[in-house]
């Protein structure tokens, strides 16, 4: 069966290491705050300008002065420190975040990654993911394996318009985890619980490299 | 010291002409200039061309500016949570140049900092790359982008005394500091106005030198987009 | 009879307008802080990291942590405030400081200004030199008309290395006030109490334009 | 919040090694990182380049460092105050870039920011443009300058809390903060080291994030260039 949102968030949370500041996109990627083990060491950045994103608050500590790139009211956390958004971008662009984690509408098998724009139908805006995938060194994306009307994210070559070139290091998706090799391909790593190797294979229109016996995730 | 007084929103705005261009801070609906929207309102002026990160929601903020027209041209870099502004950019109605979210305060800082052009990775390879010269440092690509100025720039912050020193608060601070840096003439609205020496030189984020003109704000209804407490 | 420093800083003093933001470079600039009118509001920067420069501090207030361009101890005034470097050659770069005061070896008819080297003697550095004439609208030069040996230091082109081009727009000295007009030449506007148009163009190598009657400073 | 703390100096510079690239604050002797210079006057590392707007004088700060010939290269804005390095570099024993101080200033900061090259006004017409790409914009010339980058940034701050969040007190934070952006390596040592919560968010001058090694230094002479007071 494959992952919903939480399971998702769940299995990238796996990938967080210790020491670590990170970025984390709107949607899912929010999610993954919740499921980083106590004995793992983070700090989250929000692009808008805070450094230590606490956890939502309670009614009484609501602060519209407050809120993360998703427009979310937030807290602080002991050390946390706030900024402005050219001293937020400076630390993305210098490359002081080690880890970014975001949405996707397609990636491709180079690890291209389109998420802004549906031409004619949808704007949103790439807000502040092309600085992100342009600088960060580590980049995850969490989405679908296949959009609504069942066409797979996971592509030879994308065609939405590119938010950043060759970024993408790792693709955590509803069935599989899979990695972007710098050659090119997205090697299988692990199954969703329940999903088969064949389901994944059907799912995936880019290049899909699968070696040896492919194990279920552990969440 | 300099001081930079006038007496509300209505004075500090009623010179802005038509056409002019204006950079307003905030985030969302975090941090923005209520009180100068609220009087570009009652002005009435228009063909303005305004730089801001967002563009408010539809009922709030430019938001509010785009329902009366009074805006030619959004720069910004996400148009996510206001659907009247997705509709003028998909209709064609409103010119709009998207910027990534870390060019847009890095261009304005330029233009505030006298930094013509710099290189940035930030959209190489992207439709924002069109007609951009690129170039190869350390093997890695990069765009040539220019400064941003603006000919008022409307921002917000939490405290600021008759000389101009600004602190803002939380991360209502975002695009206003370098905001305040790139205005012809920047206005300041804060929630607290106070004399010179009452903030400590050592903790002020926008020195008053960036600052043509202050006033204390009112009613601020620092509306929220996203209410999110704690799951009980 | 030449001013002696303070009666340069003097003169200079009276070019400060009020509301103004004020760069002084170390030696006779320093001086003009002690001569603006108390109706005159300015408010004096100092690169390192201060807008707002008070007096010199009582010997109580001293602060190893409080000091000015010219590594001199000194005090905040009310609405000082405080910040990097980077940001004060914002600050300079940018355009908003209105004036700048400064010393130097050489000025040419062109407004050319060299201040920061003798090649093979000297070398001070140039240090926020470059950064202050290349940006100012308004640059005031303060220094002697001529050299301890006697050679005229208002020249038709710089012998020393530049520090920046067609930037100063006014020189005062010891003997004269001086414009540098914008098509070439040194205007001569005010002489020195005592000193005769003769003596200064004796002592101006550049071109030196006179008409009419040239007054008297009045300090 | 990530622990950052070292027990002392030596142990925070002991892997620097010989030809190393360092950033170190400071503006003339105030807000050097004076615990660090000692310690590495014991180390005895060679050939340094270092990147720091002064020298100190003969007698202090990398002035020093400059008497043990442990300096191979300094890249600074100025040299008044130091006979030591004016006659070293007079006599080509010490190598030297000279940079006019914004110019350092930004390229330490692009260095941080990932600004890999940006154009500014300083230098233009002088022997600092030489080899550098010039080019006009709205009518004024600009050169093309790149950014610096460090093995090791030492800066001093006032305050630190553990995870290296720093606040700087008065004119000493001058190059302190742009250097902790662009060292690949940040030392910090601080007057007062405290829990993380101690300090408020809203007035850090340095995130943590930049710092990798913090501890709280000893002995602070503090000595002043110019103590120069109120005449009676």
């Amino acid at each position: 069966m494959a992952l919903d949102k939480i399971g998702i968030a769940k299995r990238i949370a796996q990938e967080v290491q210790d020491g670590t500041y990170i970025n984390l996109g709107i949607g899912i990627p929010t999610l993954v705050a919740n499921f980083i083990p106590d004995n793992i060491n983070v700090v989250l950045q929000s692009e808008n300008g805070l450094l230590g994103i606490g956890p939502f608050p309670d009614e009484s500590e609501v602060d519209a002065d407050l809120i993360n790139a998703g427009k979310q009211t937030v807290t602080t956390t002991k050390g946390s420190s706030l900024f402005s958004s050219a001293e937020s971008f400076e630390m993305i662009r210098g490359g002081h975040v080690d880890l970014t984690i975001l949405g996707a509408m397609e990636v491709s098998e180079n690890g291209d990654i389109s998420n802004w724009k549906i031409p004619g139908k949808m704007v949103k805006g790439m807000g502040g993911a092309m600085d992100l995938v342009a600088s960060a060194e580590n980049i995850i994306v969490a989405m679908q394996h296949c959009s609504r009307d069942g066409e797979s994210k996971l592509l030879s070559e994308n065609t939405l318009p590119i938010t950043g070139l060759r970024c993408v290091k790792k693709v955590v998706t509803d069935m599989a985890v899979l990695d972007v090799l710098p050659e090119g391909g997205f090697k299988l790593l692990e199954r969703a619980p329940g999903v088969s190797v064949e389901e994944i294979k059907a799912a995936t229109a880019g290049k899909l490299i699968i070696e040896g016996e492919i194990p279920e995730m552990r969440i | 010291m300099i001081n930079k007084v006038v007496s509300n929103a209505e004075e500090a705005v009623k010179d802005i002409p038509d056409n002019a261009v204006l950079m307003l801070g905030g985030f969302g609906l975090c941090g923005i200039p209520e009180n100068c929207i609220s009087a570009l309102l009652k002005t009435g002026v228009k063909g303005l061309t305004c730089i801001s990160n967002n563009a408010g929601v539809d009922d709030f903020g430019i938001g509010l500016m785009l329902k009366t027209r009074q805006v030619k041209k959004m720069i910004s870099s996400y148009v996510g949570e206001n659907a009247e502004f997705e509709r003028q950019l998909l209709s064609g109605e409103l010119e709009v140049d998207l910027i990534p979210q870390g060019t847009l305060a890095e261009r304005i800082r330029a233009g505030g900092a006298g930094i013509p052009a710099f290189y940035t990775p930030a959209g190489y390879g992207t439709e924002v790359a069109e007609g951009k010269e690129t170039r190869e440092y350390h093997g890695k690509m990069y765009l040539l982008e220019q400064w941003l100025k603006a000919d008022f720039a409307l921002v917000k912050a939490w405290k600021g005394d008759t000389s101009g020193n600004l602190i803002f608060k939380g991360t209502a601070r975002n695009f206003n500091p370098m905001m305040a840096m790139a205005g012809k003439i920047t206005i300041a609205e804060v929630e607290e106005l106070v004399e010179p020496g009452e903030l400590d030189p050592n903790m002020i984020h926008t020195p008053g030198i960036y600052v043509q003109r202050i006033f204390q704000g009112k009613d601020y209804e620092k509306r929220i987009e996203q209410r999110t407490t704690k799951l009980k």
